[in-house]
């Protein structure tokens, strides 16, 4: 098998995801959402629907199109590209959540809806310590009558306020346990909207103090394997989205480099401007490779994949948020506005860094894998890095 | 400045003084206000932040705290450069609000003193120190980022007056000024772009010029583009020479650069200090242990600390010439560039401290510092790009201190 | 080339051949020899070193393992890429010898097949492949080291016969070498001075070539500088047409960049690899415990690793069309940049490991693995500067791949 | 106090080690030595001797001039940019290591002979491990008779060829010792000469098993404390002569880039190389800062005096070798010769950051001391960078 792959149905994926984004995620409709409410547009969210893109990893007799999971990729890739803000990476990670961890009646009950778009989902597994490890939630349940009760404090519900659902991470017993709620029967006042540095993006803080929630409510299956997925998937479709933003980002800044005369010349022609240009690019086709292939073993070998994905959120990470912040400065006073594009990849740059582990996180959580004796690694296959060819 | 030297102060002078500076900020530093205030000048963004700021550094001159080195006749202290040290370094300590007229008392009135005549200095030099009349600075234009010396803004004499037409941009306190050091284009048929120009000190609170605010990428306000529309400015507006402003210009910059000396003193900014950011680790936790326990966050401080250290020490030995001979002005020069991308690179690794609460802004209650770490981040670019890029930096360094041939 | 693509093997026919390469590697793999091997085609410095690298690469080519895909009738062996594939990584997993004859293999012989005529395909391409006729490159001259255009060399006709004079630099395997693909101006009055330029084949063993061997900065031989004195060589020496030189030089550099197909295979180097460095960093100790417990050699190492492995996967991504759709020969087009950055950068990261030992160098018994990453520093910048610096490759990627002005 | 001072003394230091290295340390004199068997050149010595260089910081009762430790900077300093390679820090070491550690009587013995440039002396403290901690030796040494036996290796031990005195540490009943001793006496083959990436240095590894000593060649003050000054001192000198160095080599770079023509112009008006030179150059003010510094405090405060040592070291390191490695690169082919002179600051380079600690062994070991709650910096006085002046 091959390390990267690109099944025809996949680039299927990502051809009418550039298409539906052109349409729908120029700048200026990216500006107008971001100033709207919600954030939300039920009418695209439908379109979205119909062209099958929230059950592309669903089972299929739940409606879905049981594609390999590192499909999704191919729309994330896109989407980070067009700075494109929507319910898709809420719903899609309950979703996948319920498929891990949800009975086939917890499964049958919500996968119909959120394959068909009518049921916008989302999850609440980080809490305000700002952890990434999504595998021991402090918000509590307990056993109050024949269902819980919740109290404890999620941050960073994305996309609550239009949601019908929401996942929410808890410990029960001294193990973890995952909770589908509707969010019309959250407490009035238990979300508070956050001011995120993306402003394109909708989060909210959920606070519940004693609430009383049915026991069919709890996931069923297995929970940590739930959360574990979420982790997972949510640091590769974050990883893809930063792979596709710094493309839009680069794009951006290489077209001002094309276009802007100062001191009588193309400024693109300096290589103080060119060659960071340069080497920007270089990382993001190493990032870029990290994260296909991330994406193409994501099911196969769970050691393998693991080093797989850390690499590529890490290297994705570091290569937007240096794409971001060199686009700011190479279009000089410009860049430095509001209105100029440049400050939305950087705000996006700067929130999908922080989210799912930053670069750090899962450099830091790559040693033991990479560096143990006997570690998977150590026996895998290693390619040998550039030099001259047929070497 | 053409007095006498003033004479240097004994250490037991000195000490005296820099007790009486402590007391007075003891007992006059300024309420913290119930709004956010802004890290520096080009950062004022609203009518009260700006009220707050003017107040302050009207209570500072009267106390006789700025200005200490500018001559005595036109409102300065005439003292020793010691002493405005001093108050420097104190009011860093006492951690007090920045003086809101930076361009006045750092650029502007420095090069008035150089370069104007004695009516010039008695009509501006005391009101900058007073924060009477707010300065702004109008090099920049919507075409022209750094190559200022393609400034396409226009002054055509006109009988007594001269008028004006073109647009400015980057005027931080722009709608607070009263005059603004403008960069225009006189003799548009000179043998080089650098030879038409004129270097004014022209009001702006008068008809015909326009100010509409620009919204930065932080979502606040604080820098405008300014429109000039058949303005008509009087005829002795001119520093210098007519068709001599570049090299006004040049000199404004080297004050703004940090690469002259003669500025009024007193603090330009909110400092952002490595201490904070090591406080920030201790309180921040990353995946549940304080940040300041992970290995490359320990690693990063020490060399944000070590070059923090290295910079503060430049500053001390800049002034022993036996160790600054090869490069006398190096340190001076590079002040600028390496000051600001100081603070760039400072703000982006403390929200790294924070995990997933880094996608915190401002105004959000649990976002760790409130946010400012962030702003300062975005801010940090308006000081990376103005007043020349770092990239121009760069080559004015490699050209001037390394003498290298010109990049084109 | 122009005959029929050739089948693409089936993934068991692969098995097959990979089954059978690997057996016979190691039936043959050569014997390590009693002095120190060099660790490329570059950094032959001995008589002794040469020929067991040439022996080496004449049993390989007779087992018929390289030029796999070269036209059968000029001694290749007509089949699809994948098999030569199969050899290489093979070959880099056994850990066998490098091709000595890398200038033919790798540049001279593409280039010939690409443009020469049917003449000399016969006359040089099986002489290259069995390592009996060695070439080497006359490019670079010492006025002009990435400036190829600025050649000074110069060929004037004289009846059947080609006049060379002038003097070529940093020709490895110069004093081993029978040909060399030689850039000289034959029109010195073109109207710019690319169009001057013709590109030869040009024996190097003949009256009037005077070889001087050149020491490196590693203290060891391996480049020459190759004076022309009125050499004379045969006027059908010419590849493409007079005149043309410049053309036929560039898509030379597009084998040696690696940014161009049809290399005849083989290892090229020893490879530096990041597993070496991580065991090194379990052998060596630093301040009494191994390296690898020190958290910022971790770190590093991680790095390292994570490089490695996306410089990799970049030559798979590279295969499929759909996923390098923006840049479809970008990654071809970075593999010299990066690939000799990378091992500079390795190579200087390995010396760190070793604590003070670190200051050994080849020769010393003690010196960590034999002072090889001492001297694989120093080597690395051979490949960041030959064949176009580093710096100048940045240039060709920002001007070709990403579409900005050029430099200037 | 200032935190940065220059004395007279010093100065006038500094000016007779620029003349005196003009005339004997030009690319050409280093080139002889190195190509020497020895490296050593006694005329020259003598008249190192004569300027009064080998007993600058040793007392005035034993011949020397009793000036602060720091003012050796002013000597090692140009002695770095010249490419100078004597054994000055040997003997400079061991003068120092006896005025600490060493009895009266034991200094009235030998460092007269030092201080007059008769006696050249060595130190011997380094071990096959590797290891820049000087405190606990391995070499071990016994009481044998009246005196001690010992047992053991060492590694660089500079100019031990041409030394009249050894100082080696040892670790004797499980505290350190130091031993000084004269290298006559040491047995056949004992000393082998180590093949060093600086070839104008001369190192060599001490190999001595039951090799006996008398009993008054053990130092009879604070063995620890010497060996705590050797480890500084010897710091403290390195980074001066990294320091020089790096002025050494942008000097050889700055004077190609500004005559060489490639393309029809001169190579350092191209920012690709322009730009880098300017970091360099940034970095190098710092730590020419931090050095003297470092000089300025070295016996004033002992912790403060350690984190100033400490980043000395660490910034002078990182900026030499860089500067180093860029001088081979910005010379282009020629940079790779052995003719050209930038080979010859990069092996010194190389040389001077694996000698007493490198970067990364300093920054650890600045961590506590700056990290840590109530650490001697938490209360010491910080200065703010850069920013706009007045500020």
């Amino acid at each position: 098998m091959a390390d990267i792959e690109l099944s025809e149905e996949q680039g299927m994926l990502a051809n009418s995801a550039g298409d539906f984004l052109q349409k729908h995620s120029s700048f200026e409709a990216v500006r107008q959402r971001l100033a709207s409410d919600s954030g939300h547009d039920a009418a695209m969210w439908k379109e979205m629907a119909a062209l099958g893109w929230l059950g592309v990893a669903l089972p299929e007799q739940h409606g879905g199109a049981d594609m390999p999971v590192g499909a999704l990729v191919s729309l994330a890739e896109p989407m980070g590209r067009h700075l494109f803000a929507s319910p898709f990476l809420a719903t899609t990670l309950a979703g996948r959540m319920l498929a891990v961890g949800g009975s086939e009646a917890q499964q049958a009950r919500w996968l119909p809806g959120i394959a068909s778009g009518e049921t916008i989902a989302t999850v609440a597994l980080t809490e305000p310590d700002g952890s990434w490890e999504l595998g021991a939630p402090q918000l509590r349940a307990e056993r109050r009558g024949g269902g819980y009760a919740l109290r404890g404090s999620k941050t960073f519900v994305l996309d609550a306020a239009v949601a019908d659902l929401v996942l929410i991470s808890a410990e029960l017993e001294g193990v973890p346990a995952v909770f589908a709620v509707e969010r019309a029967a959250l407490p009035d006042g238990a979300l508070r909207r956050e001011v995120l540095i993306d402003e394109a993006r909708r989060g909210y803080r959920l606070d519940v103090d004693d609430f009383e929630v049915g026991a069919d409510s709890r996931l069923d299956g297995d929970a940590p394997a739930a959360l574990d997925h979420a982790y997972r998937l949510g640091a590769l479709l974050v990883a893809a989205e930063m792979v596709g933003g710094t493309e839009g980002v680069m794009d951006l800044t290489l077209e001002y480099l094309r276009t802007r005369v100062q001191f009588g010349r193309l400024i693109g022609s300096y290589q103080a401007l060119k060659h960071p240009m340069v080497d920007i690019m270089v990382v993001q086709e190493q990032a870029r490779s990290l994260l296909h292939h991330a994406a193409t073993i994501f099911e196969r070998d769970a050691g393998l994949a693991e080093v797989a994905l850390r690499m590529a959120k890490a290297m994705a990470g570091d290569c937007y948020t240096h794409a971001a912040d060199r686009a700011i400065q190479f279009h000089g006073g410009t860049g430095f506005t509001y209105e100029c594009h440049a400050q939305l990849f950087f705000r996006r740059a700067q929130f999908c860094e922080y989210s799912f582990g930053d670069s750090r996180h899962h450099r830091r959580r790559l040693e033991p894998l990479l560096l143990e004796e006997g570690c998977v690694w150590e026996s895998a296959h290693r390619l040998v890095p550039g030099g001259l060819p047929g070497g | 400045m053409s007095e006498a030297t003033p004479a240097r102060p004994s250490p037991e002078e000195l000490d005296a003084f820099r007790t009486e500076v402590r007391a007075w900020l003891k007992d006059n530093k300024p309420e913290p206000p119930d709004f956010q205030l802004p890290d520096s000048f080009m950062e004022v963004g609203t009518p009260e932040q700006f009220e707050y700021l003017r107040a302050w550094q009207h209570k500072v001159y009267e106390a006789g705290y700025i200005g200490l080195t500018w001559p005595k006749e036109y409102g300065g202290g005439g003292l020793h450069g010691l002493y405005q040290g001093v108050v420097n370094r104190e009011m860093g300590a006492a951690n007090v609000p920045f003086m809101v007229n930076i361009i006045g008392l750092m650029w502007a009135g420095p090069v008035i003193l150089q370069l104007g005549t004695h009516a010039q200095k008695q009509r501006y030099i005391q009101k900058i120190l007073s924060a009477e009349e707010i300065w702004c600075q109008g090099f920049s234009e919507p075409g022209n980022g750094s190559d200022l010396g393609n400034a396409q803004t226009t002054a055509v004499r006109d009988g007594d007056e001269w008028v004006l037409n073109g647009t400015k941009i980057w005027t931080s306190l722009g709608t607070e000024a009263k005059h603004m050091i403008l960069l225009a284009r006189t003799d548009p048929g000179a043998p080089s772009k650098y030879k038409g120009l004129t270097f004014f000190l022209a009001p702006v609170d008068i008809p015909g010029v326009h100010k509409t605010p620009i919204q930065k990428m932080t979502g606040e306000y604080g820098f405008n583009e300014t429109r000039f529309e058949d303005a008509r400015i009087p005829g002795d507006s001119i520093l210098g020479r007519e068709g001599e402003g570049w090299s006004v210009a040049m000199a404004t910059l080297m004050f703004e650069r940090g690469a002259a000396e003669g500025q009024a003193g007193g603090l330009s900014m909110v400092p952002l200090r490595v201490d904070d950011v090591v406080q920030l680790a201790r309180e921040c936790k990353r995946d549940g242990r304080p940040a300041i326990e992970d290995p490359e966050v320990r690693a990063e401080l020490v060399r944000f600390v070590m070059e923090e250290r290295a910079l503060g020490l430049c500053q001390v030995r800049q002034r022993i010439p036996g160790l600054v001979t090869e490069r006398p002005h190096a340190i001076m020069m590079m002040n600028k560039l390496v000051g600001t991308e100081f603070r760039r690179r400072l703000a982006r690794f403390a929200i790294s401290l924070q995990g997933a609460n880094g996608v915190l802004y401002m105004g959000d209650p649990d976002a760790p510092d409130g946010g400012h770490w962030q702003r300062n981040y975005m801010n940090a670019f308006s000081a990376t790009i103005g007043g020349g890029t770092s990239q121009i930096q760069k080559n004015i360094l490699g050209e001037r201190v390394l003498g290298l041939a010109k990049s084109y």
